[in-house]
């Protein structure tokens, strides 16, 4: 057959967002692949321009709607360097938790999507039952299912409800059998191994070239965790692993997300233990000083970051984020070239895609 | 156990602002710096020589940020680069560029992953990267006039 | 065509004309299609209301929430809302997010596509009038600018169960509108 | 009671009747030419063929049904509950598709886009009247039964690739290609472990390979065969794990992808016929076919059919689905293999004389 080319996108039942894979075919063989971006460009970083400090906060969680928690906490951090306040530590504690859970909750949506891109339902509606656990968690907190809006610049919006504690206990003891049973469906079926081992290797040294971060790039076997290397929040308090896998395929970084859940269940229950009392939130100033400041995180997808130019109005001079996903699909490339177009899902399903972060 | 380890270097932040002012004497303003984080403000021509230093001598291995900022007179290129052996230690380049014609040499070729940063800075913002093998809008379509993160872009005003 | 036409001496074009210009004379002289309409409009009604195939498609936040509402919790497939991937064959065009510039001539075009008794349902306020992005540049501000709309969803992001209750005000609205099997007249 | 007879029985009263009144009237050359053995022969066929089909129709929503309903337990979910027991959801989504308007792509081949269709409607259905209910239930009942069947099921590629590359779209294209490479490396595991079968039975007829398992059920001395038999029919009627013609997570919809409306409705019963059929043939072959005490024959056969379309569902819902080199490496170098070995204890068995 001769070469073709094939638009997988922008509606493609893998694509779990909106992109188009121009894929380069001989046969069923990819010869080259190339992402287009920007079916969900809205001007993000522009419009901020517009907002004021507090209007951007609903709005930072609509950047990734598959961790809309750690988007707005990463964008109250960076406002909270910039306006140099110093946040109470029951705040921080609370908001460790709730990033845990949003971990938790991130990795789960992947194991749903990547269940449906292996062509196996079950997982996906297995995954939804637990996410939905946790959902309910974060709702007893925040009061919102997917987008929270509660990180405040200098604190949360307000403290943990009563009872959380015990529900939280209660809901990680069951989750960690859960685990177990995806492990069961997953790992213990032949069928499932041979459609991710050796597929999309990255090598360490090319996964750093390549700019992938979080757990795409431990699971290239590179020990880099910023939570642990470059602590924020009150990270540097807890005792916790990093996981890693050395098999560098779409294999390991199923492995490495399954093993980060359980790592996630941890730090909730050590947060849980540690917690003090305290106020949640701390006022800040209206106007920002003149001046630019960059923050970092661990986001469940990789490395967030943003940069933030102040002008000593309310509104920011210059907001710029920096999307682990968008890197990503820059090696997608590399990735998949060689492969077969079957496998287009299960590599690309395998670095968690999220588009609302990418295109902005 | 894992091929590669971060913080298993033994330089940090201040040490390679240290080497940096050593080196590039001239052209290079360290605004400040500390263990996990160097601010600098660096000439347009040293820039790419700054860059190789930086990954072949100081082992800067990941492009973290590529952004630009108009600042009315000027615009600036702004780039995060991160060192994961050495610290984990995050340096921030800040180069000035002309605003008619903002031109600088792409990264590209030294970290793979600032290719598709430096094409959204280009859509963006309208810095060319020279060098950069694909120097293509990314989001919006080839044929766009504007470049709406450029200060002279206005939003629609809603009241 | 002769003026007098004669079944055995025409080719089978002609023939198929005459023959359904015949039974379209008969059927509408005898008011037999107004009866048919009449007599099966509740059963086809039923199986349109019951059978609603979205397309399997994602924009945006909202996407989440489509998932969620045919997960274990709220099994959306109790009333017949099976995602299907192609929108060949589909009926509904589920709009979940909002909507760029560079996504709407794609999403008239999947519109097109899907074959004639469809239906669009706009979820979120993105897809309803452009939501939080009311000033930016690249997002259409709303999907009945260039869509026919059916039913509105509104929430940032609206709960499954707000998607389901679309669903149901989405069966009224077929029961309403009630189209026979001959549905043009 | 043998369905020919029961029809005929049906026909030959209705025939007198309007015979009586045709006498009546005074046409007895056309009452004497109605009372021809020809045409009552010809019009029990007739009722017999909508008898059957209309039998078959009904087995064919159960086994949807029965899909939905599994599915939604095996995944922690209710199913579909349209109706006594979800039972109309097949029938509303059935009749749905009368009513959507039909749509041939511009660019497509348009003889060729209708006729796989109608290539692929005609032999499942002609499925449906080859397999028997029971030794008296059956449209045809010849001496090389289990062949017919085998070369009608193996029509079904040919029309899925040429459906496929009509409808001019580069998913259709390369689904009709996947279902063309796997159906036809699959026939050959599949026939290879029903010859053991056919051995021990020493006959292609229906009937006789049922008889013949009076004693003993082939799936014990054949287990082998059994297994590789399942797993190809399996690949053959294009089920999960093995559906890669339509595989929805890399071509959309596979090979119909640009079927819709109506199109798309027969497709979809088209798949379940050829499942039925699939299982109807497992549970003659292997498990005994209508043998079985207390229960008419024909409801034991329905029994052992629809025992066999659940386990098709379980690892419909358990397994990920594979890849197309995978799948022909298991067809190649396991099935094929496995089957032959299966061959040899059959011929071993045979001439032990223990069969």
């Amino acid at each position: 057959m001769a070469d073709m080319w094939v638009n997988m996108g922008p509606q493609h039942p893998f694509n779990h967002g909106l992109w188009n894979l121009r894929v380069l075919m001989d046969g069923e063989t990819i010869k080259y692949a190339e992402p287009i971006l920007g079916y969900l460009h809205r001007g993000w970083e522009k419009s901020m321009e517009n907002r004021t400090y507090p209007q951007i906060i609903p709005l930072s969680d609509r950047l990734c709607y598959g961790s809309s928690m750690s988007w707005s906490h990463l964008y109250c951090m960076t406002m909270e360097e910039l306006f140099d306040v110093e946040v109470p530590e029951r705040a921080e504690y609370i908001r460790v938790i709730v990033l845990e859970l949003q971990r938790i909750v991130s990795h789960l949506l992947w194991l749903m999507a990547f269940g449906v891109d292996l062509g196996n339902l079950t997982v996906m509606l297995y995954v939804i039952r637990e996410r939905e656990m946790f959902l309910d968690l974060l709702q007893s907190i925040t009061g919102a299912r997917m987008t929270y809006n509660y990180p405040r610049i200098g604190g949360v919006r307000n403290d943990l409800p009563p009872d959380f504690e015990r529900d939280c206990i209660r809901a990680m003891d069951y989750f960690q059998g859960k685990i177990d049973d995806y492990e069961k469906l997953c790992d213990g079926s032949k069928i499932f191994r041979i459609r991710t081992e050796g597929l999309g290797v990255v090598k360490p040294a090319d996964a750093i070239n390549l700019g992938l971060t979080g757990p795409n790039l431990r699971a290239s076997s590179v020990d880099v965790d910023i939570r642990r290397d470059d602590p924020y929040s009150v990270y540097e308090e807890f005792d916790f692993d990093v996981c890693t896998h050395d098999a560098c395929d779409t294999y390991a970084r199923y492995r490495v997300r399954m093993d980060e859940m359980r790592v996630s269940c941890d730090i909730i229950r050590q947060a849980l233990e540690k917690i003090p009392d305290g106020p949640v939130r701390v006022k800040v100033p209206r106007n920002a000083p003149k001046k630019s400041v960059v923050a970092r995180v661990e986001d469940p997808r990789g490395e967030g970051m943003m940069y933030v130019v102040g002008d000593g109005t309310d509104k920011p001079y210059r907001l710029s984020v920096r999307s682990p996903v968008f890197v990503y699909v820059s090696a997608a490339n590399h990735m998949l070239k060689g492969h077969k177009i079957a496998d287009v899902p299960s590599v690309m399903g395998s670095i968690d895609m999220c588009l609302g972060e990418t295109d902005r | 156990m894992a091929e590669i380890t971060a913080c298993s270097g033994n330089l940090t932040g201040l040490e390679i602002a240290d080497a940096l002012s050593k080196r590039f004497a001239e052209g290079i303003k360290i605004n400040s710096a500390s263990p996990k984080r160097i601010f600098s403000q660096v000439d347009k021509e040293i820039f790419l020589e700054l860059c190789k230093f930086l990954k072949n001598d100081l082992l800067f291995d990941h492009a973290s940020l590529v952004s630009g900022v108009d600042r009315i007179d000027r615009i600036q290129a702004v780039f995060h680069i991160t060192s994961y052996i050495n610290n984990c230690c995050l340096i921030e380049i800040v180069v000035d560029l002309d605003h008619e014609e903002p031109e600088i040499d792409s990264i590209t070729p030294l970290w793979e992953g600032a290719n598709y940063h430096e094409r959204e800075t280009y859509d963006m913002m309208g810095i060319v990267f020279k060098g950069h093998p694909d120097m293509r809008r990314i989001f919006l379509p080839e044929d766009t006039r504007f470049y709406p993160q450029r200060k002279d872009f206005k939003l629609k005003e809603v009241p | 065509m002769n003026d007098n036409p004669n079944a055995v001496a025409m080719n089978s074009k002609d023939f198929m004309k005459w023959s359904t210009e015949v039974i379209d004379d008969v059927l509408r002289a005898t008011q037999a299609k107004k009866v048919l309409d009449k007599l099966m409009l509740p059963f086809w009604n039923w199986s349109q209301r019951n059978s609603m195939y979205p397309l399997h498609f994602g924009l945006a936040c909202c996407a989440l929430e489509m998932a969620a509402s045919s997960g274990p919790r709220w099994d959306a497939e109790r009333l017949g809302i099976i995602y299907r991937s192609s929108p060949r064959q589909c009926d509904v065009l589920l709009l979940n997010g909002w909507i760029s510039k560079k996504v709407r001539p794609a999403l008239r075009r999947l519109y097109e596509q899907m074959p004639a008794p469809k239906w669009v349902i706009a979820m979120g306020e993105c897809s309803i009038s452009g939501g939080p992005w009311y000033d930016c540049y690249n997002v259409v501000q709303g999907a009945d600018t260039f869509l026919p709309v059916d039913i509105y969803i509104p929430g940032c992001p609206p709960r499954p169960e707000a998607l389901i209750d679309g669903f149901l005000k989405l069966q009224q609205k077929i029961k309403a509108e009630a189209k026979g099997p001959f549905l043009e007249d | 009671m043998e369905l020919y007879t029961f029809i005929e029985g049906i026909v030959v009263w209705l025939v007198s009747i309007v015979q009586y009144i045709l006498n009546v009237i005074g046409l007895h050359g056309l009452s004497d030419w109605l009372g021809g053995a020809d045409i009552i022969r010809l019009l029990t066929y007739l009722g017999q063929a909508l008898i059957v089909f209309l039998v078959g129709f009904i087995i064919c929503l159960t086994m949807i049904w029965q899909e939905r309903k599994t599915l939604g337990r095996l995944m922690d979910r209710r199913g579909t509950r349209i109706g006594p027991l979800g039972y109309a959801q097949q029938l509303a989504d059935g009749f749905k598709t009368f009513l959507k308007e039909i749509i041939v792509p511009e660019r497509a081949w348009t003889s060729g886009y209708n006729w796989a269709l109608i290539i692929l409607i005609a032999s499942s259905v002609i499925l449906v009247g080859i397999i028997p209910l029971s030794d008296g239930w059956f449209l045809s009942n010849t001496p090389a039964g289990l062949l017919l069947l085998f070369a009608v099921f193996s029509l079904a590629p040919f029309a899925i690739l040429i459906g496929g590359w009509a409808s001019n779209n580069k998913y259709t294209l390369i689904g009709g290609m996947r279902s063309a490479a796997q159906l036809i490396s699959y026939e050959v595991p599949l026939l290879l472990s029903t010859v053991g079968v056919i051995l021990l039975a020493g006959s292609l007829s229906f009937g006789d390979i049922v008889a013949a398992q009076d004693k003993i059920w082939f799936v014990i001395p054949q287990i082998i065969g059994f297994i590789v038999f399942m797993i190809a029919m399996n690949a053959e009627v294009e089920r999960i794990p093995f559906d890669l013609p339509e595989a929805e997570a890399e071509l959309v919809e596979g090979w119909g992808t640009e079927y819709g409306g109506l199109r798309f409705g027969l497709i979809m019963f088209a798949e379940y016929l050829r499942g039925y059929a699939g299982a109807a043939i497992a549970a003659i072959l292997f498990l005994g076919g209508w043998n079985g005490p207390f229960l008419p024959p024909e409801l034991w056969l329905l029994i052992k059919v629809f025992i066999i379309f659940f386990v098709f569902i379980w690892v419909r819902g358990s397994f990920p689905r594979v890849r197309t080199d995978q799948i022909l490496n298991l067809g190649w170098k396991w099935l094929m293999p496995l089957a032959i070995i299966n061959l040899i204890i059959a011929v071993a068995f045979k001439m032990l004389g223990w069969f």
